[in-house]
């Protein structure tokens, strides 16, 4: 016991140095690596804390996927001038109030009842009709499909957001904030070798997440990483935003769950619900074709708007 | 068996965050780079003792998609720097974009 | 699908809930498939159909005199999550259905595409952007799990953003910008709100924390913590004084049509939320010093946003500071609501819902007006509308309608809500709110008479224009200012709408 | 004191970080890696409340050491969050772009912003 | 045998776990960062190697042994790689690129 409580005592003293080195650096580029450093220790947090759903998404999403995006903006970023911001006695006055509102919080925290309340008793014995056996899945699919499908849906009005910054001559052409490297022997391997393993990988992920850790948002974050990878490698094109194909493709996924959501009504008497006996071959329908839509949005969140090529 | 792996998993997590330290000095961004890369193998190393340690057999998956990710992310930060300009000096404040 | 989902409305009652919430969602998938070429005409006869479940909605609420609840899914909370229309969920879904049908037929000049012509950006993402801020909308009228209501305020931050940047001039980026960190640090804060009731009553059931909460003896710390927190959150998104610094560039700057939904709509999908908070999740903590504080911070942006209103060089600008105004009458409802009986804090809150829907549909109509304007002179400065009266009379006659609905005279929406929530005021006491609101009314007065006085000066001088915008745009303002002015003379039967679900609520029962 | 109740206090101080670099950085960039490390905190604390509801119910035996609810919220969290500094660095960089900066400084509260010519 | 089994294993990680120690004091310690750079990728990948070598004997399964195995390959090949590509970024631009272009063909 105390050993893992060492672990846990390390691990929270390097996230809290790392959250300090994130702001207080004056490099942005610094600030950013630092980022990508903090998820990393963050996943092996969420292990310590038994979630390794959310470790996994953490590692795929939180570090990986947000990780690069922040640094293709560092890289693009014009020098910050030193300076700017706030005065100085401005600024210790905002660093009090914000000790004064982490140590409010942390009151609370300590404050909270105990024993703590808790849903898991009551997943726990409304699992056996949704058919899978990972908690978090079934209550993802099934207990909160609600959240799950608006959730799939915000992510469409995201990327209008992103693909809206783009010139208006520049409409119908390819995304174009992913920077190809310069050819390169090295990665065109890593990008020839890395992606099947990794797609093997995001394909177990969805599968296994039925009934064991994992599930569409890892397993979709790791086909999307594999996808720009390729692109930065320069052995694939994205496609260009007005392809048909790529728009069906982005809506298939939310479109299937409202269909399936909506045949619920007729079959087992409420939207989303799912019928006795079917309820695990039509989690795992949904599973698979979100993986797909939620893949090639993450992707092309990462890829920016349209650009005219040079 | 299972202590000592917990104790190898803390020893290992403990030396490579000792490896943050050129985080902070730099003096290059690749060399950061390096500190996090060395910090993610570290990680994984540190997942599968604690998988092994505890019987979690899904910590060796996200060990991989950490090694997965991580591959990744320093694909994007050289795909950055190489654009960006293609020799960081000893200086590591980002230059101004000219093209 | 319409007619399947009509049909399903009609034979299946208690499934009626499920159209205004996946109509939008569902025109929003599909009009990624189709495209920016057809979705504006295609999107227009959706736009009725929401109008309609809405109204649907309404009449079910009305005959049942009681709130109708749903289970999703079949799963009961706390395990699964609930959806419930009350009379605010009713006001806000017509609210919404209403002016997102308005702004739709005047957007199909601006971002309309010819039949046989390309797709374009500004045509795709608008449409695509305003469904998703219609689709928010309706879910958080609609939903009663905290978690879910955070993500429909997503959907709308995320659809509203963009909106404003539709230009693409580096202003409204950075105004963009702004809004979007503010709306985020909201975002953050309130998810962080939910987490501390989860962890203190194991759910996110609005209904279930409030028994929770209510059967308490005492508050215990993370409720507390958790409300503020909240609160705040969701004051950034509103943009009540002094969290407002990110709206007038944002509305100032955005397309019209975007800025009439961003104005009208979606700093009200927040406010709602403010209100579901404090009446229905934790009325018996609305005594006191939390009431007090929303109420003085209303106050000081009706007199910080009319002043400021007054001193505006351009039109459009000047409509966004009217906003910052009007939305501090909407906070007077708390101090109002909590120091009286259940009977008089039930029309506080009809008068606040009844005020939240004339400023929706005056102010839509005064910036689709205001955008015309802009449009046919090439320029928004109010000392130069010399003679706009005498070339756009229906604008102008819009705008002005707008304007006397704003102002509260009778017979207009506003001067119903302000009837209705001076009663309680002189009845308590509290003659400082009644002060409040007549100073605004004043400042109100003031600086739209600056805007009369420059459109009807050089009545003779016609300006030349450079286009002149369409009749049935100048018609859709004039409706919109219309149904605001008139929206006083709504029988009381149909007020008590509001009032359902609100009954037996004790404010304050704390000691 | 356990690893759980540590990392609660973890949650909470990142909080406050965040907060502090998201009112006082002037780069935006920073702003959004703020913003990035408020969201870890409140979805840690997300995690400790799952792991405090499960630990009460793995000591009596159940088999169960965590709350699926908490933790299925989370993974939408992040999704959203994801979402959110997508769009924030998409507007950056349009920003930098076309008008050369990456803060927001110059412009502050103005009540009436330098004057904006005609839209053409 | 299964004594011998968990002496094996407290070896290697033993080992292995010295040789992130020794990594991380590459990294502190060399000069430059191209020393640095090739310390860090052999140590942290031996490392790693041996860790896994001495956890192949707990695990109860062939496939959570293949499991590890694939990590420490994946580790392996992204560790080279970049390695390489970092190389490659932080020469100076007036010398030759030359590690990149002899890097392994596909």
């Amino acid at each position: 016991m105390s050993m893992a409580l060492a672990v846990d005592a390390g691990l929270a003293l390097l996230i809290l140095g790392l959250g300090l080195w994130i702001i207080a650096v004056r490099s942005s580029f610094a600030a950013v690596v630092g980022f990508i450093t903090y998820g990393l220790v963050l996943a092996l947090v969420w292990v310590r804390l038994a979630a390794v759903d959310v470790a996994m998404t953490e590692a795929a999403l939180g570090a990986g996927l947000t990780g690069v995006l922040l640094l293709g903006a560092a890289a693009r970023l014009p020098a910050e001038a030193p300076g700017g911001g706030p005065s100085a006695g401005l600024r210790v006055l905002v660093a009090v109030l914000c000790a004064l509102v982490a140590a409010a919080l942390a009151a609370v925290v300590l404050s909270l009842p105990e024993p703590a309340p808790s849903l898991a008793p009551l997943v726990a014995e409304n699992l056996p009709p949704t058919g899978v056996k990972n908690p978090v899945t079934g209550v993802l699919l099934a207990h909160r499909a609600i959240d799950t499908l608006l959730e799939t849906v915000v992510l469409i009005p995201a990327l209008i957001g992103v693909w809206a910054l783009a010139a208006d001559r520049a409409w119908g052409a390819r995304p174009g904030a992913l920077t190809p490297v310069p050819s390169s022997s090295a990665l065109t391997l890593l990008a020839q070798v890395l992606p099947p393993f990794g797609i093997l990988v995001g394909i177990h992920l969805v599968w296994a997440g039925a009934d064991e850790p994992g599930g569409k948002f890892q397993g979709a974050a790791v086909l999307a990483a594999m996808w720009v990878l390729v692109v930065m490698a320069g052995l694939a094109d994205l496609p260009k935003v007005t392809s048909r194909l790529m728009r069906y493709t982005l809506v298939l996924g939310p479109l299937v769950f409202v269909a399936i959501g909506l045949a619920g009504i007729w079959s087992a008497g409420a939207f989303l619900a799912l019928p006795e006996g079917y309820a695990k071959p039509l989690i795992v329908t949904i599973e698979v074709v979100l993986t797909l839509s939620v893949a090639l949005v993450l992707g092309l969140l990462l890829a920016g708007p349209p650009k005219e090529r040079a | 068996m299972t202590e000592l792996l917990l104790a190898a998993a803390t020893f290992v997590l403990g030396t490579v965050a000792l490896g943050l330290v050129r985080i902070l000095r730099g003096p290059t961004n690749a060399d950061r780079m390096l500190a996090a890369q060395l910090l993610g193998t570290g990680g994984v190393a540190a997942l599968l003792l604690l998988g092994v340690a505890t019987g979690t057999s899904a910590l060796a998956e996200v060990a991989l998609l950490l090694a997965l990710l991580a591959a990744f992310a320093s694909v994007a930060f050289v795909s950055g720097t190489v654009s960006r300009d293609r020799a960081p000096g000893p200086d590591s404040e980002p230059e101004r974009d000219s093209g | 699908m319409s007619p399947a989902w009509l049909a399903g409305a009609l034979d299946l009652g208690g499934d009626l809930l499920v159209v205004p919430l996946m109509l939008p969602v569902v025109g929003l998938l599909l009009g990624l498939g189709l495209g920016g070429r057809h979705l504006g005409r295609v999107a227009l006869p959706l736009m009725v159909l929401g109008l309609a479940a809405a109204l649907a909605v309404a009449a079910a609420v009305f005959k049942a005199g009681a709130p109708l609840h749903y289970a999703l899914g079949g799963w009961a909370p706390p395990l699964g999550v609930s959806l419930k229309a009350d009379g605010l969920s009713v006001v806000l879904l017509l609210t919404s259905a209403l002016v997102v049908l308005a702004v739709g037929i005047y957007a199909q000049r601006p971002f309309g595409v010819a039949p046989g012509a390309v797709e374009t950006r500004s045509s795709l993402a608008f449409w695509m952007l305003l469904l998703g801020v219609w689709s928010g909308l309706n879910t958080v009228a609609l939903g009663q799990d905290l978690f879910t209501l955070f993500v429909a305020l997503e959907l709308l931050t995320f659809s509203a953003v963009p909106l404003v940047a539709l230009d693409g001039r580096a202003e409204t980026l950075a105004a963009a910008l702004r809004y979007l960190l503010f709306a985020l640090l909201g975002s953050v804060l309130y998810l962080l709100g939910a987490v501390l009731f989860y962890g203190t009553y194991g759910t996110l059931d609005i209904a279930l924390l409030a028994a929770a909460i209510g059967g308490a003896d005492a508050v215990p710390a993370p409720v507390l913590a958790a409300a503020s927190l909240m609160t705040v959150g969701l004051l950034a998104k509103t943009a009540l004084f002094p969290l407002h610094l990110w709206l007038p560039p944002a509305h100032a700057g955005a397309p019209p049509a975007a800025s009439a939904v961003l104005s009208a709509l979606v700093v009200k999908g927040s406010f709602f939320l403010i209100l579901r908070i404090w009446f229905d999740l934790m009325p018996m903590l609305l005594t006191g010093m939390a009431a007090q504080i929303l109420g003085a911070l209303g106050v000081a942006a009706i007199l910080y946003g009319g002043l400021l209103a007054l001193r505006q060089a351009r039109l459009k600008l000047l409509v966004a500071y009217s906003t910052l105004a009007q939305l501090g009458y909407l906070f007077l409802i708390f101090p109002l609501a909590a120091t009286s009986d259940p009977a008089g804090s039930t029309d506080v809150v009809t008068g606040g819902m009844l005020h939240l829907v004339s400023h929706a549909l005056a102010k839509a109509g005064m910036f689709l007006a205001a955008g015309l304007i802009a449009a046919s002179l090439g320029q928004d400065q109010i000392s130069a509308l010399g003679g706009i009266a005498r070339a756009l009379p229906i604008t102008v006659l819009a705008f002005g309608l707008g304007g006397l609905a704003l102002m509260g005279l009778e017979p207009s929406g506003a001067y119903l809500a302000k009837s209705l929530l001076d009663g309680p005021a002189a009845a308590s006491g509290q003659w400082w709110w009644g002060l409040a609101m007549q100073a605004g009314g004043l400042l109100t007065a003031a600086y739209l008479i600056r805007v009369f006085y420059h459109a009807l000066a050089g009545f003779s001088h016609p300006p030349s224009l450079k286009s002149r915008p369409a009749r049935y745009q100048e018609l859709v303002a004039l409706a919109l200012a219309l149904g605001a002015l008139l929206l006083g003379l709504l029988p009381a039967e149909l007020l008590g709408l509001v009032a359902i679900g609100r009954s037996g609520v004790e404010l304050g029962g704390l000691p | 004191m356990s690893g759980v109740t540590l990392f609660g206090l973890c949650g909470a101080a990142l909080v406050g970080l965040g907060l502090y670099g998201l009112i006082c950085h002037p780069g935006v960039l920073r702003k959004i890696l703020a913003f990035n490390l408020i969201g870890s905190g409140v979805f840690l604390l997300f995690g400790v409340i799952a792991k405090r509801g499960g630990g009460a119910l793995a000591a009596a035996g159940t088999g169960i050491d965590s709350d699926p609810i908490p933790q299925a919220l989370v993974i939408t969290g992040l999704v959203v969050a994801f979402a959110a500094t997508a769009i924030a660095v998409a507007l950056l960089l349009r920003l930098v772009e076309v008008g050369g900066r990456g803060t927001l400084e110059d412009q502050a509260p103005a009540s009436n912003p330098p004057h904006q010519g005609p839209k053409p | 045998m299964s004594l011998l089994l968990d002496l094996f294993t407290v070896i290697a990680v033993a080992l292995g776990a010295l040789f992130f120690l020794a990594g991380t004091v590459g990294l502190l310690r060399f000069p430059d960062t191209l020393t640095r750079l090739h310390a860090l990728t052999k140590a942290d990948n031996l490392g790693l190697g041996l860790i896994v070598a001495g956890l192949l004997p707990q695990v109860d399964s062939v496939v959570a042994g293949l499991g590890l195995i694939a990590v420490w390959l994946l580790a392996l090949l992204a560790g080279a790689t970049v390695g390489q590509l970092l190389a490659g970024a932080v020469r100076p631009p007036g010398s030759s690129r030359g590690p990149d272009d002899e890097g392994p063909r596909a």
